[in-house]
C-alpha cells in the first residue's frame, strides 16, 4: 500500500522572490505543488519525499535554473527527468539514496554547470551518467565510497573548475587517475578526509593547479614526493584536532623542493624536531598557514622564508613576540597572531625587521600594556592594518601610533584602552580611514580624542558611554568633519543635542539603534541628507510634525523596535510612514505599543481616523 | 508503487543507437531495477560494460541468470548462467546480503555477435540458491 | 505533516509455525500488527518501515529470539529498546540508514549472539554500542564506510567467532588493531573487497584463525608478508571477474614460508610465470584451490605439494589430464578438474601416480572417450568418488572400472553412454552403492546392464526410456535387489508390469513421477510396505478399491498434478484419500480434472453423496 | 513527528552513572539528534569522548556551541565556542553540507572539572555562519 498525502494541505512554500525564487523545504512534499508558478527560477526542494524522479517530476517548470534536491529520499533518477529545462544550471541531490541514474538523466539542461552528488552512495565514479556533462564546471562527490578517481573515458572533463571528492575512501593516486584531468585548467582538487596512503611516482609529473587540498592525510612524504614536478596555487595539508597526528619532520617536506607552491597551509600539525632547516624547501612560498600548529617558538635564521609574503601563526603557545624571530622572513607583508593561547607580550622592537609589513593581526591574544605601542611595533613605517581588538586593557601614549603613520584600518575593539595623555592617541594619523573603538571602555568625554585625523570616514563608538548619558554639543566628534559612517549603537544614550552632529556633512550611515533616544533626537539630523539612519529599538513613540521633512530627505530608516504611539496624536508621522513605506527597513518589526488595544499591531497596517477632536480609530489587518 | 501496487514500472532504455535499442521493464512486483549498456549495435561488441543498479531482496550467495528470448511469441534460445556459486564466486557483489544495495559497473564477458534484423521479446531472471527472485525483467530488443 | 497509514488494512504476515515464526516481510508496516501472537519467536520483518525504534517498538513480543529488520528506513534505535526481550539472540539490521544507537540500545537480550550491521553507514567501530555484547559470536559489517578495525577498549571481543568486514574501506592494519582481537579464538576474519595495501610488520604475530579472508585483494605479497608467523585454517586469496589482476609471482607466495596454512584459494588470479618453485612455500598446505586460474598446464616436478591432500583446478584450460602433471602431488586423495573450459582429454594413466586418491571430480568437461575408462582411470585403487556427468559420449568397455574397484559412488548423469560390450560396464563393483545414469540416454534393454552391483543402493534413471514405454517383468533391476533408492522420474513410462519390482524387497524411496502411468500400475508396488512412493504428474484419474490396501502401508504418498476423477467411480479411493491426508505430499496440488464442473477444485475438498445408483454429488470449499 | 507536529522528541540518556546522569531532549522542531558521552561522574574527566549523530539541515562551514547553565530557572554561565571557522576548521566535519548526515566519535578537549551537587538545565545550541539552528538541545544534568 503506498503512502499518499495531499499535499495541497501541506504547501508553504515560501517566495523569496514573487515567480522566481521559492523555498519548499520541510514540507514532507510529494511532488511539486499546483501553486508554485510555472516561471519558477531558482527552487530550493530539499527535506521532502520525492523517491522517484522521472521526465514528468518537474516538466511544468520549465524556467528552472538552480533545483535543491537535498535529502528528498530519491532512489531513482529515470532517462529525461530535466529534458524540459534547458536554462538548468545547478543540481543538487546531496544526501539521497540513489540507486541509480540513468544514461539520459541528466539531458535536458544546454549548459550544466553545478552537480552535487555528495552523499548519495556512489562506489565508483561510473555512477555518473556522462551524457550531456561537457559545461560541468563543478563536480561534488563528497562523503561517497569512492575508492577510486579514474573517470570513464567518457567523461568531459574539460571544464571542470572544482572536484571534490572530501571524505571519500581514495587511498591511491594513479598516474592514470590524474592524466584523465589533464584537460582542465585551474582546477581546484579536494582529496581532504580521504587519508592517501599511496601516489604513483611521476602521477602530477608537470600537471597545474589552482588549488589542491590533502587535508587530514596522516602521512605528509606520500604526499608531498607525490607532488613533485606540479604547481598550485594553493596547497592545504592541514589536519584536524580528533586525528593522531604523527609529527612533521624536515625531511616529509623533501617534495617541496621540486613543486611550485604559492600558498601552504598546515592547521593543527605538530612539528617533530623543528629546526632552522624545516623550511628549507619553502623559498618559492607565498603565504604559509601555521595556525595552531603548537608552537611556542621559531628557531632563529630559519632558511627558506625570505621571500615569504604572508605568515598567519594564529593560535600557537607563544610568550613573547621575539620568539617568532621575525628576522627570518624579512618580506613579510602580512602577519596574523591572532588567538594566541598564552598571554602575548609584545616585547620591544621585535617586528623591527619587517619593513615591508602592511597588515598585522595581534587581535585575541590576551595582550597588555601599559605604555603602548611605539616601542611595540617599532619601524612598521608601511604598516596599514592593525588589529589589536579583544585583548587585555592597553593603555595608550599620546601618538601611540607614530611608529606605523600609515595606518587605515586600526581596530581596538573589546580592548579596554586607558589613555594616559591629554592629547589625541591617533594623532596625526593622516591616512586612517577606519577606527574601531567599540565596546573599549573609553572616556569619551575627551574632546581631543580624535583629534588630527583627516581623513577618518568610519568610526564605530557602540557600547562606549557618555556622561550624562547624552552627546552635548561639544564632542568628540567635531575634530573629524570627514566622517560618513558613524556607529554610536548601545551608547546608552537619552539625548542628543540638536548641534551635536553639526560639523559632519558627509555623513551617509548613522547608527544609533539600541539606545534610548526620544522622537525629537532625529532634530540632530536635519542638516543630513541621503543617509541611512539606524533607529531601532530605541523609546521613540511620537513623531513631532515639524521633523517630518528630516526623515523624508533620508533614503533609508529603521524604526523598528520602537514603541510607536498609534493614536491621533501620532497621526502625522503615521499617515507619512505609510506613504513612504518604501524608505523603512524592518517593517514587519514596526509595530504599535500603544494604545494597549493595537499593541503590536503593524504600523503599516493600522488605519486612523482622526477628526480634530479624535473621533475615533480602527484598524485594519 | 509503493508495494506493488497494481501499477507498472515505468519502460526503461538500456541503450539506444542508430540500429539497435534496447528497452526493458522490472517484472518484480516488489521492485524495479536500474541497468544499462555501454554500447549498442547490430555488431555487438564482446566484453560490453554494464552498469546495473538494485536492492537484493534476497541474499545472494549462489545467483543465477536465465535468459529467454522470443520473437512474435515463439521461444528462440533459452540460457542459463550462473554467476555466483558457492566454489565460484565470479563477481565482487557474490555473496552480498538480503537489503543490501548493489551497484555493479563493468565487463560481462560476453562474445561479441551480430544481431539480425527484428524485433525480439526478451525475459531476463535473476534468482538465489533457493529460486527466489533476486530481478526479472521483460527487455525489448529492436534491430533496425 | 506526517503519514500514517492504517496498518490492519495491508497486514498480511504468513505464520510459518503457529504461535512462533511470522514473516512480515514487504507489508509497508509501521509498527508491530496487533494480530501477531505475544508468543511470537521467530520474526521475519525486512521491507516494513520503522524510523524509529524505541521501547515500546516490540516490547509486546517479549519472546524473541530472532528478529530480521532489514531494510526498515531505520534511523535511530533509541535506549532500551529491547529491554523487554531477554532471549533475543539475532538481531539483524542490515540497508538501514542509521544516524545514532543509543549507549543502552542493546540492553535487555541475556545472550546477544548475532548482530547484522550491514550497509547501515556506519564508518567507525565507536558507533557501535558496546554494552551487553558480552555473548557476541558474530558480528556483520559489510558494506559500510570503516577504514580502521580498531574496537574501543570497552567492545567485548572474547566470544567472537565471525568478524566480517567485507566491503568496507579498510586499507591498512595496525599491530594494535590486530591485538585487540587476541582473546577471540577460532575468529573468523573477513576482509574481502577491502584492498588492504599495507600490514604492520609482525601485527599477525602468533595469531591463530579459524578463517581469513582477504579476497579482492590486488597485492598479495603485502598480505603474506604481513601474516607471518601466523596460523589459519583456511585463507581465502581469490580474486573477481571484474577486478584488474597483476599477475601471482613466485616472490608473492614468500611469507606463506613463515606461515601455518591449512587450506588456501587462490581463485581467478593470472599466475605470471608459474614454474616448479612457485609454491615452495606450500608444503604445510593441505588443501589448494586453483579454480579459474587460467592454467593451461602445471609444470612439472613442482617443489611444496608433497602433501597436499585436495587440489581443485575446476574451470582451468586444460587440453589433456597429463598437463596436469599428478606425479607432483602424489598423496592427494581429492582432485577436482569440474568444468575445464577445453575438451578435456583424458589422456592414459595421467592419474597413475594418485595412488590415495579417494575422489575424483571430472564432470562438465567436455570430456568424449571411445573405450573407457581403465587405461584412463589407470591405478585408482582407492577410488570411492567418481563424477564424470555432464560430459560428451563416453564409450563404455565391459567392466569399465575395473582399475577402481572400490567406487562407491558413480555419476555418469547427463553423459551419453555407449555400452561397448554384452556384459555390464559396471561389473564388480563391489562397494557401489549409488550409481546416477540419470539422462544418459542409454539401452535400458540391456538386462546384464547393472549385473554385479552387490551393494548398489541408490540408482537414478531418470528420463531414460524404456523399450515400448513399459517395464516388462524381465528387466534390468532384477540383478539389484539391494536398491533402497529408485528414480524412474521422466522415463516416458506408460505402463509397468505387476511383477516388474518383485526382486526388489529393501526399497524405501521410489520415484516414478512426471510419467503416463495410469492408476493400477500401483499393483506393482503390492509387495513394498512403508516407503516414499512418488506418482505426481503421471495420467491417474481412478484407483480401483483393491488397490487402496497397497497405498495404505506406505508411508508418504504424492499424488499431486494427476487427472483425477471426482465422480462416484472413484467414491471410495476419495473417501479413503481423505481419511488419510496426513500421508499425502502436494496435497495443495491434488485436484479433480473431472467432471468438468469440479476441475481444479482439491481433492480434499469434495464432497461426494453417492448411492448404489448415482444421486448427485457436490463439494464444499 | 515526521515535519514538526506538534509532539516533542524522546529524552535520552547521554550518559548516567553513580553520581552523574545528563538527560538531554532535542529543541529543534525539524529533528532529533544522538549523543553520548564515555564517561559521567562528578569529578568530570578531562578531554571526554562523545558520540554525536545528526543530520544536517544547514552547511556548516562554520559552526557554534552555545551554551547556558541555569539552575533553578537562574542563570549561570553562558558561553560561546567556535567549533568550525573558515579560517581554522577544527574538526573533519568541518565543511560538510546541508543533506549529509555525520557522525563523530572522539574527544572534546574538555577540561576536568568537579560538578558540585545539584539540579542543572542546560541549553546547548549549534547553529552555523548564518545564525541558522544545526542542533539544539535542552539538557539536565543531576549531580547527587
Ligand atoms: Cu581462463
Amino acid at each position: 500500500a503506498s503512502c499518499r498525502v495531499i499535499t495541497s494541505l501541506d504547501w508553504m512554500c515560501s517566495e523569496k522572490e514573487a515567480n522566481k525564487t521559492y523555498n519548499c523545504e520541510n514540507l514532507d512534499l510529494r511532488e511539486i505543488p499546483d501553486t508554485l508558478p510555472d516561471t519558477t527560477e531558482f527552487l530550493e526542494f530539499s527535506f521532502n519525499f520525492l523517491p522517484t524522479i522521472q521526465n514528468t517530476t518537474f516538466s511544468r517548470l520549465t524556467n528552472l535554473i538552480f533545483l535543491d534536491l537535498t535529502r528528498c529520499q530519491i532512489n531513482w533518477v529515470h532517462e529525461d527527468s530535466f529534458q524540459s529545462h534547458p536554462q538548468l544550471d545547478t543540481i543538487v541531490l546531496t544526501g539521497n539514496p540513489l540507486i541509480f541514474m540513468a544514461e539520459t538523466s541528466l539531458n535536458g539542461p544546454k549548459s550544466l554547470k553545478h552537480l552535487f552528488l555528495i552523499q548519495t552512495g556512489i562506489s565508483s565514479l561510473d555512477f555518473i551518467p556522462t551524457h550531456n556533462l561537457e559545461n560541468l564546471e563543478s563536480l561534488y562527490l563528497g562523503s561517497n565510497h569512492i575508492s577510486s578517481i579514474k573517470f570513464p573515458e567518457s567523461f568531459p572533463t574539460q571544464n571542470l573548475k572544482v572536484l571534490d571528492f572530501q571524505n571519500n575512501a581514495i587511498h591511491y593516486l594513479s598516474r592514470e587517475d590524474i592524466n584523465v584531468l589533464k584537460q582542465a585548467t585551474n582546477l581546484s582538487l579536494n582529496f581532504n578526509g580521504n587519508d592517501i596512503k599511496g601516489i604513483e611516482p611521476g602521477a602530477f609529473h608537470s600537471k597545474v593547479f589552482q588549488s589542491l587540498n590533502f587535508g587530514g592525510t596522516l602521512n605528509l612524504s606520500v604526499i608531498l614526493n607525490g607532488l613533485r614536478n606540479s604547481t598550485t596555487q594553493s596547497l592545504w595539508l592541514g589536519t584536524y584536532q580528533e586525528l593522531d597526528d604523527q609529527g612533521l619532520t624536515s625531511a616529509m617536506f623533501e617534495g617541496l623542493c621540486e613543486m611550485s607552491v604559492e600558498s601552504i597551509n598546515l592547521q593543527q600539525h605538530h612539528f617533530s624536531g623543528l629546526s632552522s632547516t624545516t623550511f628549507r624547501c619553502f623559498t618559492g612560498v607565498q603565504e604559509l598557514d601555521l595556525t595552531a600548529t603548537h608552537l611556542d617558538r621559531l628557531p632563529s635564521g630559519i632558511e627558506g622564508l625570505s621571500s615569504l609574503k604572508k605568515l598567519v601563526l594564529n593560535v600557537n603557545h607563544f610568550d613573547q613576540l621575539c620568539q617568532i624571530n621575525a628576522a627570518s622572513f624579512p618580506s613579510l607583508t602580512d602577519l596574523y597572531i591572532k588567538g594566541n593561547v598564552r598571554k602575548l607580550d609584545l616585547g620591544a622592537g621585535c617586528l623591527e625587521k619587517l619593513e615591508n609589513l602592511q597588515k598585522l593581526d595581534l587581535s585575541h591574544s590576551d595582550i597588555e600594556a601599559s605604555d603602548c605601542c611605539n616601542l611595540q611595533l617599532k619601524n612598521l613605517r608601511h604598516l596599514q592594518y592593525l588589529n589589536l581588538s579583544h585583548n587585555e586593557p592597553l593603555g595608550l601614549q599620546s601618538q601611540a601610533f607614530k611608529e606605523c603613520p600609515r595606518l587605515e584600518l586600526l581596530d581596538l575593539a573589546f580592548t579596554h584602552l586607558r589613555v594616559n595623555a591629554p592629547q589625541s592617541p591617533f594623532q596625526n594619523l593622516h591616512f586612517l580611514q577606519v577606527l574601531n573603538l567599540s565596546h573599549c571602555l573609553l572616556d569619551i568625554s575627551n574632546q581631543h580624542l580624535l583629534a588630527g585625523l583627516p581623513n577618518l570616514r568610519h568610526l564605530n563608538l557602540q557600547s562606549n558611554s557618555f556622561q550624562e548619558r547624552s552627546i552635548p554639543e561639544t564632542n568628540l566628534l567635531q575634530t573629524v568633519g570627514s566622517l560618513e559612517i558613524l556607529i554610536l549603537s548601545s551608547c546608552d544614550l537619552h539625548s542628543i543635542d540638536q548641534q551635536a552632529f553639526h560639523s559632519l556633512g558627509k555623513m551617509s550611515h548613522v547608527d544609533l539603534s539600541h539606545n534610548s533616544l526620544p522622537g525629537n533626537s532625529i532634530d540632530a539630523l536635519s542638516h543630513l541628507k541621503g543617509i541611512y539612519l539606524n533607529l531601532a529599538t530605541n523609546r521613540i513613540s511620537v513623531i513631532p510634525p515639524h521633523l517630518l521633512p528630516v526623515l523624508s530627505q533620508q533614503s533609508i530608516i529603521n524604526l523598528s523596535h520602537n514603541p510607536l504611539d498609534c493614536t491621533c496624536s501620532n497621526i502625522h508621522f503615521i499617515t507619512w510612514y505609510k506613504e513612504n513605506l518604501h524608505k523603512f527597513e524592518g517593517s514587519e518589526e514596526t509595530t504599535c505599543a500603544n494604545p494597549p488595544s493595537l499593541r503590536g499591531v503593524k504600523l503599516s497596517d493600522v488605519e486612523l481616523s482622526c477628526g480634530i477632536t479624535a473621533v475615533g480609530m480602527f484598524f485594519l489587518v | 508503487p509503493d508495494s506493488g501496487g497494481g501499477e507498472a514500472w515505468p519502460t526503461h532504455t538500456a541503450c539506444r543507437d542508430g540500429s539497435l535499442e534496447v528497452l526493458y521493464q522490472s517484472c518484480d512486483p516488489l521492485q524495479d531495477f536500474g541497468f544499462s549498456v555501454d554500447q549498442c549495435s547490430k555488431q555487438l561488441k564482446s566484453n560490453l560494460n554494464i552498469r546495473f543498479g538494485i536492492i537484493l531482496r534476497e541474499d545472494i550467495k549462489e545467483l543465477f541468470l536465465d535468459v529467454a528470448l522470443f520473437t512474435k511469441g515463439s521461444s528462440i534460445l533459452n540460457y542459463s548462467y550462473p554467476i555466483c556459486e558457492e566454489d565460484l564466486p565470479k563477481f565482487t557483489f557474490c555473496g552480498r546480503r538480503k537489503g543490501e544495495q548493489i551497484y555493479y559497473a563493468g565487463p560481462i564477458n560476453n562474445p561479441g555477435f551480430e544481431v539480425p534484423v527484428g524485433e525480439y521479446q526478451v525475459l531476463l531472471e535473476l534468482y538465489n540458491e533457493n529460486h527466489s527472485t533476486v530481478a526479472c525483467a521483460n527487455a525489448t530488443v529492436i534491430c533496425s
